[in-house]
């Protein structure tokens, strides 16, 4: 697998950058696959005594395991598909190279392959093993959260598209892993209808992400064919040449802020909703903590919102910042099929959750062996109890349009429709123009300024007598300098170090030899 | 079961209606802490009638999505004050949302609000767009605590449980809510565009943040937009009083209480009314980078009061 | 345990091996590391063939004939041709000045003699005791080598080690089997064919047999 | 009856080659005879596969399971290699670099050095393998230095002084080991004869043979390229004729390790303790960090390639000395995809060097361009050699490592972290070599790049499915090394 979305990622292998993301995602990719075999193996060896066996997950479910070699492959199963999903800080793959994959591709990844690590996560730790450990879904949990934060604040200070979207990936497998962490938390304490809750919120969240994400990417992808521009601060006004692509892409942009009543909402309303149960442990610390974790949720799902007016906003709102936008394509009727088929599976996913979770029932049976039993009726989702908390999209949506066509008709009956057109107001200020609006780096900027911590800005400000003005603004992954680049270092110093050895006098290289061949004499006869 | 529907008709169309007033009441308040001769009570009724009548001016370039934001932020609004209990509690259109729902209502709205202000391609629209955003992702997981501490202690996100367990069980002395209720000040101050965060009456470039959003907007949009916010400082004060001093809401089937629950509604309206006012006219707005300050504190005077509730209360 | 007078002899053999050893160790020029050489090869052809006559295993005098052949003709002529030819009879520069390397052949010796002690002590041959001495030739040779900067100083301890290996063949274990040690004889005659050939080409390329211009294949 | 055919074949080639001289017809002949000597190997492996392991010739030769399967493997590559030189060899030619003289000795020396590790495989005389190794040595020595510039004169030298300094030491063990069997199977021609001694290793003297031991794996360790006894070995395949690095990474090291692995199963039998395999194994983990950590500031093609032998052999050693039936069944697959893969990859950087004109790697650039089939196969056998699945060798480093895992598992990180490195390094380098833009001109003749695929398809056919008779195959390999 990972070869194969190699070559797909390396399809312009032309350009340097993508073959430099190529290159980091393989590298993260092999590491990780290594760990998840090792895993394996250790499924497979533990229980078997030590024999090539067949490798079925009959065989290693039926491994007798300690706990010990089972956090051994727990941990190895949690770098492995971790790697492979992206989760902080094997994430530096993942915003170089979504971008650099063609959009079709991008989608896929983004929605199925990430995916496919949770999947195996799910299967390795709830099927596979017969061992769980409680600090297991804590950790998880901590890095789930994490990786949510991180991803939507760098989501948030970036400049072009696709890596926008990808930042915004790892911050949905965040949170698909801490909900993973916290289905664990209580799996082990016995609650076992709460963890059907929470895998439950899961894979709902894990099914939204691969529609609206899939559904931005060729939404993306579209922009990008259309105008041959990623970069948000060249585009803009693109509602009013690309209505498809501007309109569907909307409704992405908005299931992917957690807004009801689209289909990311009701997920992390399920998840919310699971943190607040957590009052049931038997662990007091634990009881404690959780809640406060949900905050980093709901402080993800909000900086979400943040980002998607940021990505709708600059790229589809407003004046187009360069004049050729003007003949921007059209998009064709296929891009447009495949955009419809994903932003109504937003819209139903959305407002049919009772329905959603109906589907989900027999996996989170077979992981929890525990069903989600919703207290409400096909409209309300009510999953503990219709006391503890319900929500019916449905409804909401009925009243909200209710309203909306009342309101409108009532005013245009009671008063009238009429329009007049005219410039916009200008504030005292004439002769503005696009570049006047705010860029990408510039609606980003608050975000930058308050999590600074984060990041390394590089800013280039132009001189004052600057006829033609020039900004930039960077923001790296800091984890890159603080993290991959001491190792990158560390390793330079040791292969320099181990190439001292080789240094051409052949008097050494006997000398070595010599040595060796004491020090073993010395060492077998002692 | 129609005594409900009628009951829950009636309490929106009462929010609906009371909104401008409170509106007006807060202004006129205001007016007198500085000195000034108040408006009339009525003033934003008139307002809005004064709206609805012009004609719309839009601008060349505004999209559907521009006209269309105003009746969808009103209709969020109005769904809104149909789910915050006001006067009767446990009405039958609340289990179609709860707190957390609530929450992502006023998402929607603001996310709306931003996209129409950055629609235009104006500066100011953009810059009101982000200032509007970066207080909201601080104010929104703020408010979600506040929630959370609330439901922690009635055991569910459900407003009318919530709102039965507080007022309507034996009375209990919650310091959790204390927290919560500072932190539900200043993040309504901070919904809600009041100083110190954001100042309803400034058209200065440097420090508006809602009406740099409205900018565009004329006519009837203006209205419906005024409205919704008129109905927004009234579905959250209804919300606070709700949480916080919800004595006085009528039981669900008890008609007998309406009366009374219509009067404590307007003392409790009237009092914090003039209580808002009254902050804002001795504080000062902060600049615009305090302002995350200022809600991060409220974010963590949230996240307080949710762990005192596990210290104490548990 | 008296030894007969030939093994007695064979032992005296052995020590002047090792004598010799270290004389090529201390031998600054190149001719005189040749003709020790070749007294090696003398000394090592006596040894074989007295161990052969003592113990009746009649195929070591094939092997020391093979060994006065080759390492005390055949190698020592090449070498002379090859020293005047190449016009490289000078001094040889050691790395390490000679006294410290005479002290670290002394421990080696000693090492090799307290390694081969065990051995020695359940082997069933009689000369048992020169085992400590091959080894201890071996090491000394293979000390040489990296004390040696040159060329041909270098193949002469290449080859010094060749015959503590195969005195420690003859002497401790009365010969390999023939064919090993016809196989042996043949490689280190096609070695020796082919380092010449290789001195040739390196004078021709480099202009002089130092090793010093061969360091430039290392890491940067 | 083969046994003689397959010796007597390259002998024979080398001989009339050496006497044939560089005519036009010299390559084809060099294939003919690694073509009929391959199909030797094949009647020779049929044979073993129908009857079980023979000993013919008088005790002179014996052959299971363990060396027929190299014996086969050596007479592929060996074959496929000369399919490669030819067009290669002719290049060079246009190119300047090598006269007929030469030439002839490259065929001759070819065949004979071909001989060599064949006999060393075959012979059941510890002496005569001795003797062979040695004389496979010789026989390249000269081809390594076959382009007669400084650089190769210098590799040439290194190689060999410092394999003949190995080489004795070996020499010594085997001296040690005979005065260890001389005293139980008495002196004259059986006591070296290796199936003799493996009937009675258990009353070989143990002192004597950790000595051997030491002196035996110091010597043949030296030219399997363990660290630290490997610093010959990047010299010469960086600087010889890109088929002999071909051949001395593909297959001079596996018999050189065969040679250590006939060693071990004696002493193990004599010692009855794990001090061999602790030994080996320590030797692998080190060569493989070392040479993990090497690649990374290679600018040299070839030598990094070299270097990533290195590391491999350590694996391979790792996992034999780890023993255990997975692990030397491990080690054999790792042998077998290492050889393939390896010489594959040499194949395609030896055109790949001539297009550029160049070994380094910032001048080669963009292959994929101008030269699709090398840049293919340069990057696939790149993807093969560092263990992405599903080629096969991700499945012997799989089974490697998770065995390490199980029985020794503080070596595994010494092992992932040298395993990623080498990772990091060899793909961050190939990349651009293969990918990007470029100016590199087209080769004069077409490249023979057949054996690169061959190898490559063997090696994906093998990760993916291992025939179950070789698989049978190699599990009684693996269990006659003490499985």
């Amino acid at each position: 697998m990972a070869l194969s979305s190699y070559f797909l990622v390396t399809t312009d292998h032309d350009i340097p950058d993508i073959r430099r993301a190529g290159f980091l995602y393989l590298l993260i990719a092999h590491v990780g696959a290594v760990a998840l075999l090792l895993c394996f193996g250790l499924l497979q060896g533990v229980g078997q005594g030590l024999a090539i066996g067949d490798y079925t997950f009959n065989t290693m479910r039926l491994a007798e395991i300690t706990p010990f070699w089972a956090s051994i492959v727990y941990l190895l199963a949690l770098f492995g598909f971790g790697a492979k999903a992206g989760l902080v800080p094997m994430h530096v793959w993942l915003p170089e190279a979504h971008p650099a994959a063609p959009s079709p591709v991008s989608a896929l990844m983004s929605g199925v392959m990430l995916k496919t690590a949770i999947y195996g996560l799910l299967r390795v730790t709830f099927d596979l093993l017969n061992v769980q450990i409680s600090w297991w879904g804590t950790l998880a949990l901590a890095l789930g959260l994490l990786t949510a934060l991180y991803g939507v604040i760098f989501a948030a200070v970036q400049s072009d598209m696709k890596r926008l979207l990808a930042w915004s990936s790892i911050e949905n497998i965040g949170v698909i892993l801490a909900a993973f962490g916290l289905t664990l938390i209580f799996y082990t304490d016995g609650k076992g209808a709460l963890a059907a809750l929470t895998l439950t919120a899961l894979l709902y969240h894990a099914i939204n992400h691969a529609f609206f994400k899939g559904l931005l990417f060729v939404g993306t992808g579209a922009v990008l064919h259309a105008t041959g521009e990623r970069r948000m601060g060249k585009l803009g006004g693109l509602l009013r040449f690309m209505p498809w692509t501007g309109w569907l892409t909307l409704v992405g942009a908005l299931a992917i802020a957690g807004l009801p009543p689209l289909n990311g909402f009701a997920s992390e309303w399920l998840l919310l909703q699971a943190f607040l149960l957590t009052p049931g442990l038997t662990q007091p610390y634990l009881n404690m903590v959780i809640p406060v974790a949900a905050a980093s949720v709901a402080l993800a799902a909000a900086l979400a919102a943040y980002v998607m007016v940021k990505f709708y906003g600059v790229v589809f709102l407003g004046q187009p910042r360069d004049p050729d936008l003007v003949h921007a394509r059209r998009t064709t009727w296929a891009e447009r099929l495949g955009m419809i088929w994903l932003a109504a599976g937003c819209v139903l996913l959305g407002l049919f959750p009772v329905q959603v979770i109906d589907w989900l029932s027999p996996v989170v049976r077979l992981l929890t062996n525990q069903t989600l039993v919703n207290d409400g009726n096909w409209l309300m989702l009510a999953p503990v109890s219709a006391e503890r908390a319900s929500y019916a999209p449905l409804i909401f949506l009925a009243v909200v349009a209710a309203i909306v066509l009342l309101v409108f008709f009532g005013v245009k009956r009671v008063y009238h429709g009429r329009v007049r057109r005219v410039d916009p107001w200008d504030c005292g200020y004439p002769e503005q123009d696009a570049r006047m609006q705010d860029s990408a780096e510039g609606f980003g900027q608050p975000i930058r300024q308050i999590f600074e911590v984060f990041m390394r800005v590089e800013r280039e400000t132009p001189d004052p007598f600057d006829r033609k003005p020039q900004y930039r603004g960077d923001s790296r992954d800091k984890l890159w300098l603080l993290l991959y680049v001491p190792i990158a270092r560390l390793a330079g110093w040791l292969s320099d170090q181990v190439g001292r050895l080789q240094h051409g006098r052949i008097q050494w290289y006997l000398i070595y030899s010599f040595a060796t061949l004491i020090f073993l004499l010395v060492f077998v006869t002692r | 079961m129609s005594t409900g529907i009628v009951l829950q008709i009636a309490q929106t169309l009462l929010a609906i209606l009371l909104a401008p007033l409170l509106m007006g009441w807060v202004n006129q308040c205001r007016a007198w802490l500085q000195g000034r001769s108040a408006p009339p009570l009525t003033q934003p009724y008139r307002m809005l009638r004064k709206l609805f009548h012009k004609d719309a001016v839009l601008a060349h370039d505004a999209s559907r999505l521009f006209r269309f934001a105003p009746y969808i932020i009103f209709a969020c609004m109005v769904l809104a004050a149909g789910i915050v209990p006001t006067i009767v509690n446990d009405l039958p259109f609340s289990p179609a949302a709860d707190v957390i729902a609530l929450v992502g209502i006023y998402a929607l709205a603001r996310v709306f609000l931003a996209l129409a202000a950055m629609d235009i391609g104006t500066s100011f629209g953009t810059l009101g767009a982000r200032r509007e955003m970066l207080v909201s992702f601080l104010a929104e997981p703020a408010l979600l605590m506040v929630f959370f501490t609330a439901s922690l202690i009635s055991q569910s996100t459900e407003l009318p449980v919530i709102v039965q367990t507080l007022a309507h069980k034996e009375f209990a002395i919650y310091p959790s809510m204390a927290f919560a209720a500072v932190a539900f000040w200043m993040i309504s101050v901070a919904e809600n565009a009041r100083i110190p965060v954001d100042n309803p009456t400034t058209h200065l470039e440097l420090t508006m943040i809602h009406e740099a959003m409205i900018l565009e907007y004329s006519a009837r949009h203006l209205a419906l937009i005024e409205w919704a916010v008129a109905l927004k400082l009234f579905t959250y004060s209804a919300l606070g009083i709700a949480l916080f001093v919800p004595w006085g809401i009528a039981p669900r089937g008890d008609l007998g209480a309406l009366p009374l629950a219509l009067l404590a509604l307007l003392v409790k309206m009237i009092v914090g009314g003039a209580a808002l006012s009254l902050l804002e006219a001795i504080s000062a707005k902060v600049r615009l980078f305090r302002a995350p300050e200022f809600l991060g504190t409220a974010f963590l005077l949230g996240v307080l009061g949710m762990l005192i509730h596990f210290l104490l209360e548990v | 345990m008296s030894l007969t007078y030939h093994l007695q002899v064979v032992n005296l053999l052995a020590a002047l091996l090792l004598l010799i050893s270290f004389a090529m160790l201390s031998q600054r020029r190149i001719v005189g590391l040749v003709t020790l050489f070749a007294w090696q090869g003398a000394a090592l052809a006596v040894s074989t063939a007295l161990v052969g006559w003592s113990t009746g295993q009649h195929h070591l005098y094939y092997s020391a004939a093979l060994t006065l052949a080759l390492k005390v003709i055949a190698m020592p002529w090449f070498f002379y041709r090859l020293v005047k030819k190449l016009d490289v009879g000078r001094d040889v520069e050691p790395m390490i000045n000679i006294p410290t390397t005479m002290l670290i052949g002394i421990v080696l010796v000693i090492f090799a003699f307290n390694l081969a002690l065990p051995i020695s002590q359940m082997s069933g041959t009689v000369t048992r005791s020169t085992l400590g001495i091959a080894m201890a030739t071996v090491l000394l040779a293979f000390l040489m080598m990296i004390t040696r900067s040159k060329a041909i100083p270098q193949v002469i301890g290449f080859l010094a080690m060749e015959n503590g290996l195969f005195f420690a063949a003859t002497s401790a274990t009365y010969g390999m089997p023939l064919v090993v040690e016809m196989g042996v004889a043949l490689d280190v005659l096609v070695g020796v064919f082919v380092l010449g050939i290789f001195f040739f080409q390196i004078r021709e390329t480099f202009d002089s047999l130092d090793l010093k211009h061969m360091e430039k294949l290392k890491e940067r | 009856m083969e046994i003689y055919w397959l010796l007597g074949i390259p002998l024979a080639g080398g001989t009339f080659l050496a006497l044939w001289g560089n005519r036009r017809n010299a390559p084809e002949i060099n294939v003919l005879f690694s073509l009929l000597t391959l199909v030797a190997a094949g009647v020779l492996t049929a044979r073993i596969v129908a009857e079980g392991p023979i000993v013919v010739g008088d005790d002179w030769f014996f052959i299971d399971s363990f060396n027929v399967f190299l014996v086969a493997l050596t007479a592929f590559v060996a074959f496929t290699t000369s399919l490669f030189s030819r067009p290669y060899m002719r290049i060079e030619k246009e190119h300047g670099r090598l006269t007929d003289k030469r030439l002839r000795l490259y065929h001759s020396s070819y065949q004979i050095f071909i001989a060599a590790m064949l006999l060393a495989l075959t012979t059941n005389n510890m002496g005569i393998l001795w003797v062979s190794m040695e004389a496979a040595t010789l026989a390249t020595v000269l081809l390594v230095s076959l382009y007669r510039t400084p650089a190769s004169l210098e590799a040439a030298w290194k190689y060999f002084i410092l394999c003949g300094v190995g080489i004795a030491q070996a020499l010594f063990g085997t001296i040690l080991l005979y005065f260890a069997a001389e005293k139980v199977l008495g002196s004259g021609g059986t006591a070296l004869l290796w199936t003799h001694l493996n009937a009675v290793k258990d009353q070989l003297e143990p002192t004597v043979l950790q000595l051997a031991f030491v002196f035996l794996l110091v010597g043949y360790g030296t030219k399997v390229g363990l660290a630290p006894l490997h610093n010959w070995l990047p010299d010469a395949h960086a600087e010889g004729p890109t088929p002999v690095s071909a051949v001395l990474s593909g297959l001079l090291l596996n018999v050189a390790l065969y040679a250590v692995m006939r060693s071990k199963v004696l002493v193990d039998g004599a010692l009855g303790t794990e001090m061999a395999g602790s030994l080996m194994m320590g030797f692998g983990l080190l060569s493989v960090v070392v040479a993990a950590f090497l690649i990374k500031r290679q600018t040299d093609v070839k030598r990094m390639f070299a270097y990533s032998s290195i590391e491999h052999m350590g694996l391979v050693t790792f996992a034999f000395g780890m023993g255990g039936a997975v692990a030397s069944f491990a080690g054999l697959l790792h042998m077998t995809m290492h050889s393939l893969t390896k010489s594959a990859i040499f194949f395609a950087v030896g055109h790949a060097t001539q297009s550029a004109g160049t070994q380094l790697m910032d001048g080669i650039r963009g292959l994929i361009k101008t030269n699709p089939t090398i840049g293919w196969g340069l990057m696939l056998g790149t993807v093969a050699i560092l263990g992405v699945p599903p080629f096969g060798v991700f499945a012997s480093e799989f089974l490697i490592i998770t065995t390490a895992m199980h029985e020794h598992p503080w070596a595994t990180p010494f092992l992932l972290i040298a395993l990623g490195v080498a990772f990091a390094s060899i793909f961050g380098k190939v990349q651009p070599m293969v990918f990007g833009e470029t100016e590199l001109p087209k080769l004069p003749y077409q490249p023979a790049l057949a054996p690169v695929f061959i190898h490559l398809g063997l090696v994906l056919m093998l990760g993916l499915f291992i025939p179950p008779y070789l698989a049978l195959w190699y599990r009684q390999a693996a269990a006659l090394l003490g499985g």
